[in-house]
């Protein structure tokens, strides 16, 4: 706790440095992720799996609503995503690499944003193929607002890797596994799955553009669990 | 009982002498879930030196290296490290250690030489690509550099984790009981890098549980018991049998 | 050999009880019954107070987290997790009143009301709390572990709170309150947040006492002695 | 059931809940202190 709090005081520049560190570690990432491509096939098959089920339990016949259109996409998200945090945070634990990672020069907020950014990447990839998916099965017309869609979604994305990524380190480096993680992080992003499903009935059903509280719960949840998330990760990730 | 041969001081050791204390603990107690793992350790290592840690198992050698790895902070007391007092936050100390243990820590889906370029990135070194492939030939693994370190034998998995900890040229090595689940060859040639990187000036902290070996090997022993230096001599006058009564009473 | 804790602590629950008999006697007698919604508008006056004792205990679980994470001290997390099982019991006794109250009123159980919402979502949210720290073995981990989520969950509270006020509501507005039910009110407040103390307190103290009498495990504390660096995965 | 039904209920329920564990924890105390006794001799 002690030295990014000292760093928060002389201001939040990430230096060049950081930014390259980032990229090494994201491209890592990457390429483990590229080379054994289990995370981002088993989460996607997943989505789907939920879309799915979730889609034909709604009744399929009659077109979705852009409400519960939301509602099915974020229950896919959600569970994709905790499985994506997992696996992204096993890759550290399973090979004990973890150690090698901490002696290196790199501030541990460095990691954490690195893996945050790896996070984002896979479960956006998730998205960007769940989503269709939807759309396609049960003639989710997102046409009516698209950008508005992705710009509350991608937001609350943000925020929703953000708790995941630093929950997966605390549970990634106990014996504890299984459920625990998605029941850490379903509570806390309760706030996420509200807002974008309420906002997206405004603007589906009352062609509202989002804003107000709405918007300003999704970018103050991503503010405040990006930064304590991140002062909190150099203390959590201490074996 | 093999009596241990005098070790020649040879002439980058000799500069490294004089640099002075490498690693100072200064009343360093450790204690995990309310147990004193380590109580009040005064130990200095000097620059160039071969130390062996001893004791049993719980006794907290492992411990003590990770404490002195800046990876776990001690309960109370502090350590110096090359003369300035290492918290975790002291990020160009760390520069300056090298870390091999029994598990490789490495990424099992990368090959070799992506491991190494990905620490030699890390590490920050000007020249990563260049140094990776250097420590590659050096470890004569360059015929299988671009296997996944997943195929590869034990042996060869402890030459990568060298390499990997060698990789920016650190000047204190730590090796928490490296020569595990390695067959005969690989201990040898471990035992001859090693001696050679201590005449090449390095500090090397071995953590064992094999007495014999490390009497043969290290140039000074400490045995923890209770989490307390029980001895602290050089091998020289030292037995295996003496040291095994301390370990074990 | 009755000290004086021993002696203020009986008769700090002795007051306690008293005062809620007090207050029962007042609610049942002296407060009038409200015109619009009838008698079920009595329950508030427990509703109300425990809800915001609920409130309180997740403070000072937060204020536990923040002072283990900044003090590292076994005690600091002591009081967070007394705070926090009687922030879920006080939480379930809310969730109760709240549903009977609208069982009475609008015929269901259940309604996604912003009130009834929050309040669930803040029992779950320390329900996972009391999970999380019963499936961590090792003290000084499950100490980290809650710190950090007990200091996440708080910080979540508020943005709930917003969230939830999104929700369709037809719960009614704050009713204006008669003098005299201002007064049941108070008589109803300083019981329940004694109660509250009382309640985290005794806890705490309880669990000052097991962890002193522990017999520290030695096999779990002898595991970190291998070099496994990624906490007790192995 | 009436609303008055419903209130007493509520009360009953709420505080049966919390004095409940106020008990449950005075008797936890108690069994610990007693056993600190107990085995206070032994240490």
């Amino acid at each position: 706790m002690t030295t990014n709090t000292q760093r928060l005081g002389s201001g939040l520049a990430l230096p060049l440095a950081s930014l390259r560190q980032i990229a090494f570690l994201v491209e890592k990432d990457l390429r483990i992720e590229s080379r054994s491509r289990q995370t981002l096939g088993l989460v996607t098959v997943l989505g789907v799996l939920i879309v799915t089920v979730l889609g034909l339990g709604l009744g399929a016949q009659n077109a979705m609503t852009a409400f519960s259109a939301t509602a099915v996409l974020w229950v896919a998200y959600l569970f994709s995503g905790v499985l994506c945090f997992e696996k992204t945070m096993a890759v550290e634990r399973n090979d004990a690499v973890l150690a090698a990672l901490l002696m290196a020069p790199i501030d541990r907020g460095v990691i954490y944003l690195a893996k945050l950014a790896s996070n984002l990447v896979l479960i956006l990839a998730v998205a960007a193929i769940v989503t269709p998916v939807g759309v396609l099965f049960f003639g989710f017309d997102l046409t009516a607002a698209p950008v508005a869609f992705a710009v509350v979604m991608i937001l609350s994305i943000v925020g929703f890797a953000a708790v995941g990524t630093l929950f997966s380190a605390m549970v990634s480096s106990s014996r504890l596994q299984g459920g625990l993680l998605a029941m850490m992080v379903f509570p806390i992003t309760l706030p996420l799955v509200l807002v974008s499903t309420q906002l997206m009935l405004l603007t589906f059903r009352d062609h509202v553009a989002p804003g107000g509280t709405g918007l300003g719960v999704l970018i103050a949840f991503d503010l405040i669990f990006l930064t304590v998330s991140w002062l909190v990760f150099e203390w959590v990730l201490e074996p | 009982m093999t009596q241990v041969a005098t070790h020649p001081v040879t002439q980058p050791k000799a500069e490294a002498i004089e640099r002075g204390a490498v690693v100072k603990t200064v009343s360093l107690s450790k204690s995990i879930d309310g147990r004193a793992i380590l109580c009040d350790l005064n130990v200095e290592i000097a620059a160039g030196g071969y130390v062996a840690i001893l004791g049993g198992n719980g006794a907290g050698k492992s411990t003590l290296l990770r404490i002195l790895s800046t990876l776990v902070p001690p309960s109370s007391g502090r350590i110096e490290l090359f003369g300035d007092t290492a918290t975790a936050a002291s990020v160009d100390l760390r520069k300056r250690i090298g870390l091999i243990g029994h598990q490789v820590m490495l990424y099992r889906d990368l090959s070799a030489r992506e491991n190494l370029e990905f620490f030699a990135k890390l590490y920050g070194l000007k020249d990563p690509i260049a140094r990776a492939s250097r420590m590659l030939e050096m470890s004569g693994l360059s015929a299988r550099a671009a296997d996944p370190v997943r195929n590869f034998s034990r042996g060869m998995l402890q030459r990568v984790a060298i390499a990997r900890a060698l990789v920016h040229d650190p000047e204190l090595l730590l090796a928490d009981e490296p020569f595990t689940g390695l067959d005969a060859p690989s201990i040898a040639s471990l035992e001859h890098l090693l001696a050679h990187l201590n005449d090449a000036g390095k500090t090397i902290v071995l953590v064992n549980h094999d007495i014999e070996q490390s009497l043969r090997l290290a140039e000074r022993a400490i045995v923890l018991r209770g989490g307390r230096v029980a001895v602290d001599q050089s091998t020289t006058r030292l037995y295996a049998r003496e040291v095994l009564s301390e370990v074990l009473s | 050999m009755c000290s004086t804790k021993t002696i203020f602590t009986r008769f700090y629950w002795l007051a306690t009880f008293v005062l809620f008999g007090l207050a029962i006697a007042t609610v049942c007698t002296y407060t009038p019954t409200e015109a619009t919604m009838g008698p079920i508008q009595k329950i508030f006056y427990l509703h109300l107070p425990v809800a915001i004792s609920t409130f309180l205990a997740c403070l000072v679980c937060f204020i536990g987290s923040v002072g283990y994470a900044m003090k590292h001290d076994a005690r600091w997390d002591r009081l967070a997790a007394s705070a926090a099982r009687v922030a879920v019991i006080l939480c379930s006794v809310v969730l109760l009143t709240g549903m009977i109250w609208g069982r009475s009123a609008w015929g269901q159980w259940w309604t996604w009301s912003p009130r009834l919402t929050f309040s669930l979502v803040l029992w779950l949210l320390y329900v996972v709390y009391l999970m999380v720290r019963m499936s961590i073995e090792s003290p000084q981990r499950r100490a980290v572990i809650s710190a950090v989520y007990g200091i996440i969950a708080f910080l979540d509270v508020p943005l709930v709170y917003l969230s939830v006020r999104m929700l369709p509501d037809i719960h009614p507005g704050s009713v204006s309150l008669a003098p005299e039910m201002r007064l049941t009110l108070a008589a109803w407040f300083v019981p329940v947040l004694m109660l509250t103390a009382g309640l985290i307190a005794t806890r705490y103290a309880i669990e000052t006492q097991t962890d002193a009498q522990t017999p520290v495990d030695e096999a779990a504390a002898a595991a970190p002695g291998r070099f496994t660096w990624v906490g007790e995965v192995m | 059931m009436s609303s008055n039904g419903f209130v007493i209920l509520a009360y009953a329920l709420g505080l049966g809940l919390l004095w409940g564990y106020a008990v449950m924890l005075f008797f936890a105390g108690r069994s610990i202190g007693r056993r600190e006794q107990c085995d206070g001799g032994k240490s």
